[in-house]
């Protein structure tokens, strides 16, 4: 009973039932690719989440009497604090030219001096652009002599951060539930194709094959349609990606790892599934 | 080497067959007869184990049906050689590939496979359909084809269920004679038969079942 | 009623029977014999259109295999009585239903056909059987239902293949009984057989196959 | 052959191949699920997308010496334009109040007046919020007497608009393929119990049973198992509908159209696949 007699079986089952076969490999590929398109969105998604997370900022007004100079050296102090990412220093004469684009209209027009205050413009390290940390970094900066004020977009940060949870929820949710929904497809595939030769498992064994005689090659059907199937997905996803690349998003990304996990998706469900289906027949006298 | 003490056996509550005794030693060659849902076919499955005997014991070759291990069926079978009433040929292979999976299931090489399978499919006059499928054959075709797989292990006994029902005159003497042959090397023979012609023919023990017992005559 | 002239058949380039003429009039009774494999049940699938000829035409009732349309066969095999030989029973349906269904498909309406049933399931001896599915029946016991199956619709002609190849003597007698009293009231059959006892024991007209081609005898 | 014998037959077919048709409706109902999940989705993004460009405002600044009074009318001349939705007048004060929040300083503790104009905030009517009917409306404000200047988040209007299309075409497209791939699952797995019965098919047609006599209880098998498998969905997206309204998000719709929608593509999916399946044994001879 070596292996290769098992490996060319299982291949020339694939042959037998010729019909059978390609059905589950065609819905193997279809149920994967689903799964890949899935996963690669959600890689995607990610990305430009944390794109949006990089912009997160706090404002930090310093003293209306803080002149250029004092503000470089607050905005040292402030870049030298934990949690903090990129340091932006505002001189008062770039506020000055924000006001203008803001409100239409220039200071000059009715002061002869700037009354707009300097301000310093910090990034949260990456990792840190939680509400709390950014409070937290709020609160130490509060001590800094010569800061009058912290601006932040507290509902903004507040609502990034809840969404973000909440698209991680469902993304991680519906992704489980796909990943299920999508064994369970392919399981009840495999399992009518075994079903179906039932009566082929019986008679194996009444001339006197053991179980592992008839699983083995069994199995490696499984494995092979599992992994044409993921081949096939793998392909298909790839064809995809281009498309989109070329013709909406340059920017798309995908990896060796999307088509690595559909891979070893497809050959466990086929091998497993494969195995769990045929013990069914096997269990009997 | 064949032997049923006290056999009772049922299939669903119903009982079929009550209080059957008797051996069959090695190298001998009996028939069973008996009506038509007798209860011959089930005889013949208790001895391959497909069923297990409600009460009594069956030992066979040095397997007991009330120890016997369910791992260890195989190899019980791989000692029978069984012409099955159906045939039970696997109707996706070839005439070929069914007669070899007998062998194949003990391991014998590929070059020894095809010698064996070649020869008994030349004795029951087949080697021109060796690649046909069961679809692709006839009645008396598919009977030799199981009978032929039967008998390429050269197992120490062979049950016959109704080996020649779908066979003419001439292939039924041919087959006699092979089995004939085969049982003067010494292999054992259980046929379950209705053709009486063939008993009067090739005379042997008979072991007649009516009404779920058995009588020898 | 059954007309072939010069009837060619072949399967898969492989020519089976060659220049086959012959008639069977109304209420005919008529065995095929020959060896395994010499097309005796070949012959039987043309009648039924399972197959056409490749030359020649074969004339059944008023239909012609050269120009029956596809959607009247169903109507030409309900006049039609088929054993088959290796029965063709529906395994998913009882004893019960199995015959029954030779009857659903003409559309009769139920009290008819559980009458009928009954009956033909007391003619062959398995009324206690009715609600066993195939598997659970032993071989003899099959072909009793898939006779019962044939003659359940009172057909014009019964083709029997090999119709008591599992069955021993004594039911074998009872269905060549039933055979022979349906046809004394004019049903004809067309019957393959082995089994040289019987038709001794009946005799009836005998169209002989042999190297594809037929002889009356 | 009454449609009662093809529907008594149909059910009865259901039991015949019990593990075969309890496969169909599960893979059915969790493939049906997928897609139910997946258009209640699509609502619910969908809304809040609404809800989100509901924000778009266009900021009139209106001259500087142009008192409450004026600007009040001229935000009533505003209001009367085409597709021009809900309008805020702010006062000079209320600008004032603004920069305060803004900027952390009151205007008054540098000036004694107030230099910041008065301004309207106009929100686009629906079904108006896209780049081309802003511009159109600017344009036509522009040449109202008192105003000043008019400020709009362009980049803001381009993203999101931008984005509408992109999330409406994933979706859309996304949608129609997670359809496609149900369909094909879902007419494989049935493809594959009929493969199993061909056997019965054929002996059936033997036996004198015209096509339609052997299809009919395979349509209404299909049937069944379409509408059971969708029910099930149907209740399956229902009580998660329920636990996540309970547990994350009270706001989350969904529509009996949806849960017909499942019915119908179940039910449609099952009778054409039996069709097609079955067809195949019934061409020939
Ligand atoms: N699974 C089953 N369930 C119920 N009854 C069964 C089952 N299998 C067999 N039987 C019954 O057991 C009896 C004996 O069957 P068996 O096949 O041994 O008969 P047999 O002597 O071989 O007959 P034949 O000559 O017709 O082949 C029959 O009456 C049959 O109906
Ligand atoms: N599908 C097929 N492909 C190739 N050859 C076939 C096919 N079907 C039948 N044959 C061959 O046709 C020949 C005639 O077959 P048929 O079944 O008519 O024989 P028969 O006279 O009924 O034999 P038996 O008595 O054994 O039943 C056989 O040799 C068989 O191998
Ligand atoms: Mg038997
Ligand atoms: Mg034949």
């Amino acid at each position: 009973m070596s292996f290769w007699f098992s490996l060319r079986e299982g291949i020339k089952g694939l042959g037998r039932a010729k019909l059978a076969s390609l059905i589950t490999i065609s819905s193997t590929s279809f149920a994967l690719f689903l799964v890949g398109l899935f996963i690669n969105f959600s890689v995607n998604v990610n990305y430009l989440i944390d794109d949006f997370r990089s912009r997160i900022e706090l404002e930090i007004f310093l003293e209306a009497d803080i002149q250029n100079q004092a503000g470089i050296e607050i905005s040292k102090r402030i870049a030298a604090l934990e949690s903090v990412g990129e340091v932006t220093f505002i001189s008062k004469e770039e506020a000055a030219k924000r006001f203008e684009e803001e409100f239409g209209r220039s200071v000059y027009d009715v002061l002869d001096t700037n009354p707009l205050p300097s301000s310093v413009i910090v990034k949260m390290k990456t990792g840190f652009q939680t509400l709390e940390h950014i409070t937290g970094l709020a609160n130490k900066i509060y001590l800094i002599d010569g800061v009058s004020d912290i601006v932040y977009q507290r509902n903004f940060i507040l609502l990034i951060t809840r969404y973000i949870n909440i698209v991680y929820l469902i993304g991680i949710s519906s992704g489980v539930l796909l990943i299920f929904i999508a064994v369970v497809l392919l399981y009840n595939t495999i399992r009518l194709t075994i079903l179906a030769r039932s009566d082929i498992i019986e008679i194996m064994k009444l001339v006197g094959a053991t179980k592992s005689f008839v699983r083995r090659p069994f199995l490696i059907e499984g494995f092979i349609q599992g992994a044409s199937g993921a081949v096939i997905s793998g392909l298909m996803l790839y064809g995809l990606m281009l498309l989109i690349r070329k013709f909406f998003y340059a920017g798309l990304i995908d990896s060796l790892e999307i088509y690595g996990s559909l891979l070893l998706l497809g050959t466990v469900i086929g091998v497993i599934s494969s195995k769990l289906s045929i013990s069914r027949y096997l269990q009997e006298i | 080497m064949i032997e049923f003490y006290n056999v009772y056996a049922d299939i669903d509550t119903k009982i079929i067959l009550s209080n059957i005794s008797f051996r069959l030693v090695k190298g001998e060659f009996a028939y069973i007869i008996g009506p038509s849902g007798a209860g011959k076919s089930t005889i013949l499955r208790m001895i391959y184990m497909d069923l297990y005997p409600k009460e009594g014991m069956i030992i066979i070759d040095k397997y007991s049906s009330a120890k016997i291990k369910k791992s260890d069926i195989p190899y019980l079978r791989r000692g029978l050689g069984v012409i099955f009433q159906d045939f039970k040929l696997l109707h996706d292979r070839n005439v070929f590939e069914n007669v070899a999976f007998a062998m194949r299931v003990t391991g014998t090489k590929t070059p020894e496979i095809k010698r064996r399978v070649f020869k008994v499919l030349a004795e029951v006059n087949l080697s021109n359909k060796r690649n046909h499928y069961p679809d692709e054959l006839s009645g008396g075709e598919k009977q030799r084809v199981a009978i032929a797989r039967a008998i390429v292990n050269k197992p120490f006994i062979i049950l016959a269920d109704e080996p020649t029902g779908n066979l003419d005159r001439a292939n039924s003497y041919e087959i006699m004679e092979i089995l004939e042959r085969i049982n003067r090397q010494g292999t054992a023979i259980l046929m379950a038969t209705h053709d009486e012609h063939l008993i009067k023919k090739y005379p042997h023990r008979m072991l007649y079942i009516k009404n779920g017992t058995m009588v020898e005559r």
